[in-house]
């Protein structure tokens, strides 16, 4: 056991630490649209010196890092606390599942303007009766002469109003049962039949968007792994969106209760007993999320697929970043109620932790079921 | 012993549950909500059914009822998450009624029981009440600075609008300047507000667990309602004890204020630190069992959710009550007690 | 609303108090066979005095009390710290059970010597294999020239050893579905067939049986309810244990919480912001327990049957009860492993709490489906 | 990075595992429990395996590996809760390598090692140690009286039998002569102390959760095993995720004791505070599945929430230990924190 990084695992942080010092571009501007163009020009400045599609080979691109160094990148960039990249999606699952599933031509067409956040990609996964359940949704594709012609609604896709590609699961067979009858498309957001529609959360924001699809054309080329194949590809690439995301997650929780603690530091609340026991379990939960994290990277290492212990940290993660801005509102007293300038947002967020990226009951499942060995309740 | 609504209070509930379904539809709250106002029109009628004077003398225009019927309108008037002045109005009622002089009573009382003039409350922290509501729209501010109570002019107070999390009730921070004092039982005023607050956090759990329940019957993923798994039906369950204990704790705190006043500190303070923490853990706890559709802004549940943490944060928080329980109890006064 | 005792209600417990006062024994002496000589000797006592058989209507030598009259009658001897009677389970079960479905004969048969603790009662219920879902039960009874062979065991039966006889739930019928197979008997505990071994707990102590039925005998006159009825007429008889019992248990939590408020006094502790949470939120369930039974009892008496709050107030209890004794534990810091002479006591005895007369699980289905209304898992 | 075992790491887990399993089947710890004895021909045994020395210099007969490697056997030592003196002597081991002159050490880190002449560790809290492990077997006891350490010969310490619920552990209390100061590192022993308990407490925590498991997979209830319902099957997820965690936890902290020493007061802290809870946490939510059979003394599953409760208190309680995190983790310290 070595909890030190490897040389080469320190070169490549050191590297990375220095070249954020310099490029690290701060703070976004206000505004959507200025905010949006300013991810683009930070993706393409990390794309230029070869940060972006960390884990993808390097003949596509990418710069084929291990695991260790993708948890490291996301380590740093929290602590550096700089921007997210403007195509995270197509970064994180979109070159992925066309690297592991698309053909020749997939490739050749659609990799590089990822990279380069030249074109944004968006999820549509989710339906509004498909959330736990995914395999159950409802949107149809039917094939009339050499293109599929699209039918539904979307819910929760990210930036689907900045993209030009949507990787879309769709109903291609009516007649075989849930999981058969789904095929992978890559969706052109630049059509007639595709409406965007912004979603608003409970903080006000639009966050998220709505896709309705009417009659929206995808041609037969832009099937990725083979028509009735969408749940297994859908599946690989859920996979790749939460290796290495654990460490990110438990360096952000720390970054948040040091500024909170500050907040308990300026109120003279530093030696009340109760709020002493919370901050420190919460530091803990983080600790203990690092450690887990770095746990189940070893072994996913080892293994070579990432195990179920993704499902723990995420469950894990919720609760604290829930605890934590909840014991933020307590530090603030009888003013809680009154909107501040982040940690409101930040309190009215987290609700949606424990459900987005999986539920925590169905997460609970996933760990009952596949870790533990418990029958499935079907 | 009947630990039951008599016939005439059963009839007021019913009354105030069907008048608030049909005047304060869900639209109606997010229209209400998402532009910050309230309805004057329906205030008018509110004040028409005499709720404003629920349990003012009838020489000043009320109806001479009790801290029991208080609390039964402010369970419904939280169950519709209603947008309306009512509870700040009740809240300097209650000051005026227990801590005014009969000269401070005759002229202020007519006021709030008619709805006309009405009253608020402001709780004075290092010198200002960050958060009164209704302070725009009131005759009269209360303001009350540890312990001692005066009556300011809403002109003088100045108050200035303040955005919180919850939009269906429109606050205002007001500046401490000095008013005439209340002389009387502020204290039991102040314990009196705090069961009013706790009745208004039962009719938000109840909603908030109806909806939960409601959804759970529907809602299907893995062919099956996601009200047949335990993961959520003993989430419900759990509601449904969270939401009878705290509707519990606060009948009887009521019928202590009107019937048996030395069990009113005890009461009040075991009421409104359950009733927060109900609150909170209801309405969140719904949310969960929603899902995203919970958390979007075009479902209702979020008026609720909001309405409950702010309500837990007004008038002490659930441990500083749990803290004032423990001294009752027969615990010495802790110092580090917040 | 008047939660204040009518004066009938005032009378019954003035009168009841000042007897008490004159009559109330004291603690039991030392040694099983002692305290149960003491207890029965108690019983015995009350029912001279008309306080055995509360409920039970005065035909049958009861007193007909009303429902608040049976539970401030609870409450009263909580308060009293008086020692519980010898035959519970025939009080409070037996003899209703013999009223509400026994035959005439039975009737003359039973009653009495369960009023004067004669004749000392157990319940056969639950099996080993038979917990939460008793109507799987597997115990036999075969009818062979007029009387029924009884071969099983019974598990978690309190007095057997001491008891003369034991309502006994068997299966009479093997080709029916769960429910519809099962007869209620009263079996001699007196007997070759029967054998009864202690079943110590955790905490070292014994205070359950199991019961062994080998060929057990039952003249075919001891069938109560009828051949075939035995899961109705069970059913009926759990319902009768819980009501009224919620006000006695508030009492009790608030007597313990009382002695551990002397303990946190005498250790100096009371200025504790941390204990002073805890001890105020479990003052707080015991009073809310104390409040929702009370509510349940007015509801009981307008609708007649005992409604499913029984369940809330159970499951209340034994969280409260377990965080009591918790609490009771931290409280006596790092000497609370040591064996006290009954904290230790209580807080391993306060795991069954969420385990015996249903589990907490149970309890919440209980309230999900039946007062909630949500689906059967079925 | 590699947050794994090595693979002689990995063996001395295995063989442990083994070992303990052939020699402390579930009958024997009951045996003994019941007895209140430990066996010394199986402690002998434990002894040619070289463990009580393993964390020792070889000069004084050691394997001179790590605390890491100590908190292996441990977590082994816990997951099957044998009944031996060996956390014990080992926490006196460490005390005296880390607090203890080269004379002391050279004189009793030997027995220590050989197991032929053994440590023990009291904690007083005024004026005598109220829960030692074994100090009647023990050679010496080593006496922490807030920061300082001192030994005593077992004879003079005059250790008097003491029953906790913990039967598989014998205690004495002792009380507090005056012996020879240990002069050294006092604090970084006691937090190796910390770490090696954790490390039994992790042990407690998954076998607790695999006899859950194995239940309610077992278990018919309603036709279907109890484990097919997420009232038993979360309970069992919860299971795990506090047995990892608190695995991951004490992992780091041995890891610190051996590579990062400055990392380990605060590593140490957060080991014990979340395994205490966890242990505590696990075993009983694994006696809640199991159900009555849980609560009878004839199944073994109490063997394992008594220890844990026990561990539990021993060496800081989980809240004094969190409070200690709060200290390191930048609150200036509490008075007011026990």
């Amino acid at each position: 056991m070595d909890l030190t990084l490897s040389p080469q695992e320190q070169a490549f942080r050191d590297e990375l630490r220095s070249w954020l010092e310099e490029n690290n571009p701060g703070d976004e501007p206000a505004g959507d649209e200025a905010a949006f163009e300013f991810r683009r020009k930070w993706q393409r400045q990390l794309a230029d010196a070869g940060w972006a599609g960390l884990s993808w080979p390097e003949e596509y691109g990418g710069r084929g890092a291990t695991l260790i160094e993708q948890a490291i990148f996301n380590e740093e960039i929290s602590r550096a606390k700089a921007p997210s990249v403007a195509n995270v999606l197509g970064l994180v699952m979109g070159g992925p599942v066309v690297i592991a599933h698309g053909t020749d031509e997939q490739k050749q067409r659609y990799l590089k303007p990822i990279l380069t956040a030249e074109e944004i990609w968006c999820q549509g996964f989710s339906e509004p009766e498909s959330g736990s359940d995914l395999a159950s949704l409802k949107t149809k594709a039917v094939k009339s002469n050499g293109e599929w012609v699209v039918t539904g609604q979307k819910v929760w896709t990210t930036f689907a109003h900045e993209a030009k590609w949507c990787m879309l699961v769709a109903r291609t067979d009516q007649d075989v049962p849930k999981h058969k009858g789904l095929t992978y498309f890559l969706m052109d957001m630049e059509q007639e039949g595709v409406e965007v529609k912004p979603l608003h959360q409970i903080t006000g924001e639009a966050e998220f968007n709505e896709i309705f699809m009417n009659e929206a054309r995808i041609p037969d080329e832009n099937i990725v792994g083979g028509e009735g194949n969408g749940w297994m590809v859908a599946i690989t690439t859920l996979m790749h969106e939460r290796v290495g995301i654990g460490l990110g997650s438990a360096v952000q929780l720390k970054i948040a209760l040091g500024e909170l603690m500050d907040q308990i530091r300026e109120r003279g609340m530093e030696e009340d007993p109760i709020i002493r026991q919370r901050v420190a379990q919460i530091y803990i939960e983080a600790e203990t999320i690092r450690l887990n994290a770095s746990r189940g990277l070893t072994r996913t290492m080892k293994t070579g697929i990432p195990g179920p212990e993704g499902s723990l940290t995420k469950w894990q993660w919720s609760d604290a970043n829930q605890a934590l801005t909840e014991l933020a509102m307590d530090v603030r007293g009888p003013e809680a109620p009154i909107v501040d300038d982040h940690w409101t947002y930040r309190f009215l967020r987290a609700r949606a932790n424990s459900i987005e990226g999986g539920t925590t009951e169905i997460l609970k499942n996933i760990v009952a079921e596949r870790v533990l060995g418990l029958p499935k309740l079907r | 012993m009947n630990f039951d609504y008599s016939d005439d209070q059963q009839a007021i509930k019913s009354t105030a549950r069907e008048f608030l379904a049909s005047r304060f539809k869900l639209e109606k709250v997010r229209e209400l909500a998402e532009k910050g106002e309230y309805d004057d029109g329906l205030w008018g009628q509110i004040a028409e059914l005499g709720w404003p004077g629920i349990f003012i003398d009838e020489g000043a225009g009320g109806q001479d009822l009790g801290v029991l019927e208080l609390t039964i309108l402010q369970e419904e008037l939280g169950y519709a998450c209603a947008p309306t002045p009512f509870f700040s109005n009740a809240a300097a009622g209650l000051l005026v009624k227990h801590a005014g002089s009969s000269e401070q009573q005759e002229r202020l009382l007519p006021g709030v029981a008619s709805g006309e003039a009405r009253g608020t409350v402001g709780v004075v922290t290092n010198g200002s009440a960050p958060l009164v509501p209704d302070a725009d729209s009131a005759a009269f501010v209360v303001l009350l600075d540890n312990g001692s109570a005066s009556v300011v002019e809403t002109a003088a107070a100045q108050p200035e609008k303040v955005e919180t999390i919850d939009s269906t009730r429109r606050f205002f921070s007001v500046g401490a300047g000095d008013g005439e004092a209340l002389e009387g039982d502020v204290e039991g005023a102040v314990q009196r507000i705090e069961v009013a607050l706790a009745a208004e956090l039962v009719g938000v759990c109840q909603r908030a667990m109806e909806m939960a329940v409601e959804y759970a019957k529907d809602r299907k993923q893995f062919d099956r309602p996601i009200g047949a798994y335990q993961g959520v039906s003993h989430r419900c369950a759990q509601m449904l004890l969270e939401t009878e204990s705290a509707r519990a704790a606060t009948l009887y705190a009521a019928w202590t204020a009107d019937n048996e006043p030395e069990s009113l500190p005890l009461a009040s303070s075991m009421a409104k630190a359950y009733s927060a923490d109900a609150g909170w853990r209801v309405t969140a706890s719904s949310l969960q069992v929603h899902g995203g559709i919970g958390f979007t802004w075009e479902h209702d549940l979020h008026w609720f959710l909001k309405r409950a943490r702010t309500d837990g944060a007004l008038f002490g928080s659930a441990r500083s009550h749990r803290d004032r329980v423990a001294e009752l109890a027969g615990l010495a006064r802790s110092a580090a007690a917040v």
